[in-house]
């Protein structure tokens, strides 16, 4: 029991890395149906820029998330227009082949990255990465490490900014009636294609910043990609897949579950009930815990 | 069409089955017997993905549990491998029929990501339990006859094209999958089950996997969860039918053997590049999704078909005319 | 009086709070053409889907050939002979025309060869024989509507559902239409049939059932029918509205 | 029907071209196969061993070859990447034997190759040496060709626990962790039998998924106030590990290791918490070992390394190198020259079986009998720690260059 306060907050601190993980990725499904496997190379460049600017220019990893967002939103915006293609052509299952794509394009960066960074794995100073705030009273205790509390609150000011943006701008709106409807929304003046690229610039620019965090809180390497993919895919699907306000607390679900199942249950089972869950979920209501999924 | 087949088929079977006789090299033959294991992967991923348009991001796991059930039965029971190996088709079947009445109902994405969460849950339950080794995988016997897995391979990945030809091209199996594909509901007014039918494509697409899984066991050895269980079978699968082109049976088998060829071109000759080999393969994929999203078969059959669709045009009624004579 | 080929009892319809049909009843005979009719949303379609077997009713039930039917599954009921069209049309856009109507001639010739050349015989009589060839995404909508009847067709029914065959086509393509239809009833076939275009609708029922909310407001001869106050105030309302 | 004829032949043309026979040429240099994870999950391990690989040809190739009876002969690596996978590297393998026709073969990194690769070389007769799998599980499978000279962590990894058993006071409890993978389950299995034999009790033992965030576990460990925690892992697991002891704070009295605490990047990743981490080695650049072939100590060793690949070796490389080392004293001792002979690739087992000699890296000896069946049990287990970014030997209490630090100073106080 003692130990219970502390699987929560080290589940909530978990789920707090899985938010940000997902959210962009949920939003960019919600817009474009668009699934994609590239997500975890993208938290994995992330990564290595936060690294190696950090390595370069000695400021700290989160002062420099603002600028591995510009950056890598850049490179999404100017990505997009090929995968719009993909997922308009005419023939062949457009969901589909978007997957594909971004399998692929997945594949390379993977390659990319092993040639350019090698093979070890790296970790990002900063300047939270060694302090931890403790806690105890009534014989509980309870340790909160700094740079972990830092990720939560970046990953609550990126779900409160992206809710901002969607319901308070007119680039929101904009987004909204896309989501809702790809040809009305151009009926009404919007302008589809540049709107697309700023979301898939956006969720490149946002999952890119998280990879610096995972840097900071576990690790950097060239294969680090794929687990997160995986994450990914638990928190959008948990939250009903394009769902954005259902992310927080499928993420937080995440965490908790396995904080729960590696303390209190057989921690070599964790990962098995993870997909377990997953796919329990899936069959039950495939439209996420709150069924709104598109 | 059937006729083509044979004319086509048959030939290149014959060379298949004439090659040991001419060829000795040990190592060309191992490369031949996975290339056309990986074809039969292929085909049998495609009768799902491409004809009924269910992307099963577990096919891996029916590999994986086919040669699972027989290097058990063979290790742990004692089974001779001429009956583990059956067993490993109908453990596939019989997982297909379990795993499928719930997971069929999914649509689109949902359906591949729940394939793909049961599939690395598979993976999981072999790397925690006992019997099955756990990471350290299981060891065979060694029967290393090259000629022995050859033929074995090359005559069930024949038997399984041959089947999938005729139910897929031939009978009206196939042509009640594209339906389902192209429109479920649509298809129910027609008269079809697309429960039934879906099913039926799920073991179709299970058992010959589950066999290939028992034969792969028994050649290589040594199986374990990452090398059988892991996401290689599947990924690999999908990305030599979309290259190949989805939805025929000839797009899979040029897929897959452009696919292999490269692969193995490129580590047997090109170690030292190794890397650019999952860069290059990577490009290939995407720009192949960009430029022939119906693969390369598709693409090539589209530029006939499109030729064919013009004098059609000119021609159609009298055309129509005549194959109504004949039906009369 | 010839026993109903299709005896609709008291069907109710409800989507979680929503009554989409409410205990309608009403019966068609062998050989005649049905019209339902009414605004939009009155649930036309619902009854559509209920009849086909889409939906199973909330209550009440449905006697086909005498036989209950009631939340039997839609390719269950094609063996049956009920045939049925989709307001919104959706070819198997991957297969070409012949495919299209091939598929729904498996249903009773089995045999491919069979099967092909009942599908060229509806292909003709259906007016799309020299596009047999061609993908079905290449037809216009009038193709499409065509195809759509002759699927249904295909399926050699007793009993035909259409929905919206004639909306949106342009004068001369809707008279073919209408023609085929009437060419169908020569040839003993059942049909109930929902149509927007009142010309059409007035010209070729036999008898018409008027939906409005999803209740039955009115049912009888077309002209009897046209006379009724309600039918006036449910169309006028909507036309006011 | 003529164009199906034409194809035919077509394609039987192209199968004669693809089937060129390979005459065996008469050389004046052992060709020796690599088969080796350049690719895939185990690319960095696979990398590293290459490396190992390389610097013993590079530096035969420097001396003028391999002296056999007078008259020298260079050797040249030819490499086949297994890709991680066993399948993979049994056709890698096929390859080297019967296309490039090599003489003998330097194995893979991983063990799971190593058991599809095994049965290959056994079919053909052809001897290989693996530089650094160390699985248990390789040896009771009792393969007549396959040697390695990395001892098998059931072997090596009683050592430190052993070392920190020695201690006064010494660690009483312990909790034990290991990676749900091969090398890592049969570490944390053998830190568990070492720490009940030596009397020190475990508190918890759990084999976990591999690559996981371990955060909330170790929550729950840090309730139970371990004195040691010893973990079985990868490179990245172990500075994950590292990291959420740190984020969670709880320092225990000693934290052990195994392979990946002597890798560079362990230490730059880490920085100063990677001080005072335990680690099992068989090897380390300082390393007291003598030898009269090639490198006459480790410290040579290491330097070479550094100037060849400016980085610095650990026991993986020059158990690598050691397994060529192992395979020219065979060599000679037989006098067999490139373009063996079956009889002679069979007498070359024999040799290997007989060898006991002191390299760089330590003595070179197979058992030839028993669970470490041709394992190498000639070397003498390290237990290392990292003192101030270096890796120092600190037992067992014979041969140490430094006193173990003890406990392990808090985080915090970093």
């Amino acid at each position: 029991m003692e130990l219970l306060p502390q699987a929560l907050m080290d589940g909530i601190l978990l789920g707090g890395i899985y938010i940000t993980i997902a959210i962009a990725f949920s939003l960019t499904y919600g817009v474009m149906h668009i699934i994609d496997f590239a997500v975890g190379e993208w938290i994995m460049f992330g990564a290595f820029a936060g690294f190696y600017l950090n390595k370069w220019t000695g400021l700290d990893p989160f002062l420099l998330l603002p600028v591995v967002f510009v950056i890598f939103g850049l490179i999404g915006c100017l990505i997009q227009p090929v995968i719009h293609r993909v997922l308009s052509g005419s023939k062949g299952n457009p969901l589909l082949m978007g997957l594909v794509f971004t399998f692929g394009l997945g594949l390379m960066f993977q390659g990319l990255a092993m040639t350019v960074f090698g093979f070890y794995s790296n970790s990002t100073p900063s300047m939270f990465s060694e302090g931890s705030f403790f806690f105890e009273k009534f014989g509980f205790s309870l340790t909160i490490s700094t740079v972990r509390l830092a990720g939560l609150i970046y990953a609550l000011a990126i779900t409160m900014a992206l809710h901002y943006l969607l319901k308070k701008t007119n680039f929101g709106l904009g987004v909204r009636a896309l989501a809702l409807n790809k040809d009305s929304a151009g009926l009404m003046g919007v302008n589809g294609k540049r709107t697309g690229a700023l979301v898939y610039g956006l969720y490149v620019g946002v999952t890119a910043m998280t990879g610096v965090l995972i840097g900071c809180i576990l690790s950097v390497s060239a294969g680090m990609g794929p687990q997160y993919t995986i994450f990914a895919f638990f928190v959008v699907v948990l939250a009903g897949m394009g769902y954005l306000a259902g992310v927080p607390w499928a993420a937080l679900l995440l965490g908790m579950v396995q904080s729960i199942f590696l303390i209190y249950f057989d921690p070599g089972h964790t990962l098995l009930a993870v997909f377990a869950i997953l796919y329990t979920i899936l069959l039950i209501s495939p439209k996420g815990l709150f069924g709104r999924g598109v | 069409m059937k006729d083509k087949i044979i004319r086509w088929g048959l030939p290149v079977l014959f060379v298949l089955i004439a090659m040991p006789a001419v060829i000795h090299d040990t190592f060309f033959l191992r490369v031949v017997t996975e290339a056309v294991m990986w074809i039969g992967l292929a085909i049998a991923f495609d009768v799902l993905a491409g004809y009924t348009g269910y992307l099963n991001f577990g096919h891996g796991a029916f590999f994986g549990l086919g040669a699972y059930t027989t290097a058990l039965l063979m290790m742990k029971a004692g089974w001779p491998f001429a009956l583990a190996l059956p067993m490993g088709g109908v453990m596939a079947a019989v997982a297909a029929l379990i795993a499928g009445f719930p997971t069929l109902r999914l649509k689109g994405a949902y359906f591949a990501i729940a394939t793909w969460a049961l599939s690395r849950a598979v993976q999981q339950l072999a790397l925690i339990m006992d019997i099955t080794g756990g990471p350290d995988g299981m060891r065979l016997p060694p029967f290393l006859n090259p000629q022995f897995f050859y033929y074995l391979m090359l005559a069930i990945v024949a038997a399984t094209f041959a089947l999938l030809w005729y139910l897929l091209e031939h009978s009206p199996f196939g042509l009640k999958l594209k339906a389902i594909r192209e429109d479920e509901q649509g298809a129910m007014a027609l008269g079809l089950n697309p429960t039934k039918l879906k099913m039926q494509a799920f073991i179709l697409s299970a058992v010959p996997t589950g066999i290939l899984g028992g034969v792969y066991a028994y050649w290589i050895t040594f199986i374990d969860p990452a090398s059988t269980l892991g996401d290689l079978i599947s990924d690999q699968a999908l990305v030599m039918v979309v290259f190949g082109g989805m939805g025929t049976l000839i797009g899979p088998v040029i897929g897959a053997i452009l696919i292999f060829a490269f692969k193995t071109l490129f580590w047997a000759y090109l170690s030292d590049f190794q890397l650019l080999y999952l860069i290059i393969l990577g490009a290939v994929i995407a720009l192949s999704v960009v430029f022939m999203p119906n693969g390369l078969w598709g693409t090539l059959g589209g530029f006939k078909k499109k030729k064919r669709d013009h004098e059609n045009k000119l021609e159609t009624s009298l055309e129509a005319r005549l194959q109504k004579n004949e039906g009369e | 009086m010839p026993e109903p080929i299709l005896k609709v009892d008291s069907v109710t319809k409800c989507f979680g709070g929503l009554t989409a049909v409410n205990n309608v009843s009403f019966q068609v005979q062998p050989g005649e053409i049905v019209g339902l009719l009414g605004p939009n949303g009155a649930g036309k379609t619902t009854l559509f889907n209920v009849i086909s077997g889409y939906y199973a009713p909330t209550s009440g039930s449905i006697t086909f050939k005498g036989q209950d039917i009631s939340g039997k599954q839609p390719y269950t009921l094609a063996t049956h002979g009920i045939g049925r069209t989709f307001q919104v049309v959706k070819p198997f856009a991957g297969l070409s025309v012949l495919e299209n109507v091939v598929i729904a001639s498996f249903l009773r010739y089995p045999k491919r060869a069979d099967a092909e050349r009942h599908a060229w015989q509806i292909l003709e009589s259906t007016g799309l024989a020299d596009r047999a060839n061609l993908s079905a995404a290449s037809l216009t909508l009038a193709g499409r509507k065509r195809l759509e009847i002759g699927k249904a067709l295909a399926l050699e029914p007793s009993f035909l559902l259409l929905d919206e065959v004639v909306a949106g086509l342009n004068p001369t393509e809707a008279d073919r239409t209408v023609e085929l239809i009437l060419q169908l009833k020569q040839q003993g076939m059942t049909i109930l049939i929902v149509e927007h275009i009142m010309r059409v609708i007035m010209n070729i029922s036999d008898r018409l059932v008027v939906l409005n909310f999803g209740e039955k407001i009115a049912e009888g001869a077309a002209a009897e029918v046209a006379k009724n106050p309600l039918v006036i105030e449910a169309y006028l309302g909507e036309a006011a509205a | 029907m003529k164009r199906s004829l034409l194809f035919t032949l077509s394609l039987i043309t192209t199968l004669m071209l693809a089937t060129t026979v390979f005459a065996e040429e008469a050389r004046n240099f052992f060709k020796v196969g690599v088969v080796i994870e350049l690719s895939g999950d185990l690319a960095t391990g696979g990398n590293v061993t290459k490396r190992g690989y390389d610097l013993w040809a590079q530096e035969v190739n420097a001396k003028g070859g391999i002296d056999i009876k007078g008259k020298k002969y260079q050797v040249k690596l030819f490499y086949a990447d297994a890709q991680s996978n066993p399948s993979s590297g049994a056709s890698a393998a096929e390859r080297l034997i019967t296309q490039e026709h090599v003489d003998f073969i330097l194995g893979p990194y991983s063990s799971g190759v190593t058991m599809a690769v095994a049965p290959v070389v056994e079919k053909y007769k052809i001897p290989m040496i693996t530089g650094s799998a160390e699985s248990p599980l390789i040896w009771t499978n009792k393969f007549v060709y396959t040697f390695g000279t990395v001892p098998p962590v059931n072997f090596s990894g009683a050592t430190p626990i052993n070392t920190l058993a020695s201690l006064n006071p010494a660690p009483k409890t312990a909790v034990i962790l290991g990676s749900n993978d091969t090398f890592s389950k049969a570490t944390a299995e053998a830190f568990k039998a070492a720490a009940e034999h030596a009397k020190i009790k475990v508190l918890k033992f759990n084999i976990v998924p591999a690559g996981q965030d371990l955060t909330p576990l170790l929550s729950a460990v840090r309730g139970l106030k371990p004195d040691l925690i010893a973990f079985g892992g990868h490179d990245e697991e172990l500075i994950k590990m590292v990291k959420s002891l740190r984020q969670i704070d709880y320092t225990p009295k000693a934290l052990l290791m195994h392979y990946g605490v002597t890798e560079p990047a362990f230490v730059n990743a880490l920085g100063k918490d990677a001080n005072q981490v335990f680690g099992a080695s068989v090897w380390t650049a300082n390393a007291k070992t003598s030898s009269k072939i090639l490198w006459p100590n480790a410290a040579s060793y290491a330097a070479a390394s550094m100037k060849a690949f400016n980085t610095p070796a650990d026991y993986t490389q020059a158990g690598s190198s050691a397994a060529g080392i192992a395979f020219q004293v065979a060599l000679q001792k037989i006098g067999a020259t490139p373009g063996m002979s079956e009889a002679q690739r069979t007498s070359l087992v024999k040799a290997l079986e007989q060898v006991d000699i002191d390299t760089f890296y330590g003595k070179v000896k197979f058992a030839t009998s028993g669970q470490y069946y041709h394992a190498n049990v000639g070397m003498t287990p390290l237990t290392v720690q990292i003192q101030d970014g270096k890796t120092v030997i600190v037992g067992p209490a014979n041969i140490k260059d430094a006193a173990p630090q003890y406990p392990m100073k808090a985080w915090k106080g970093r």
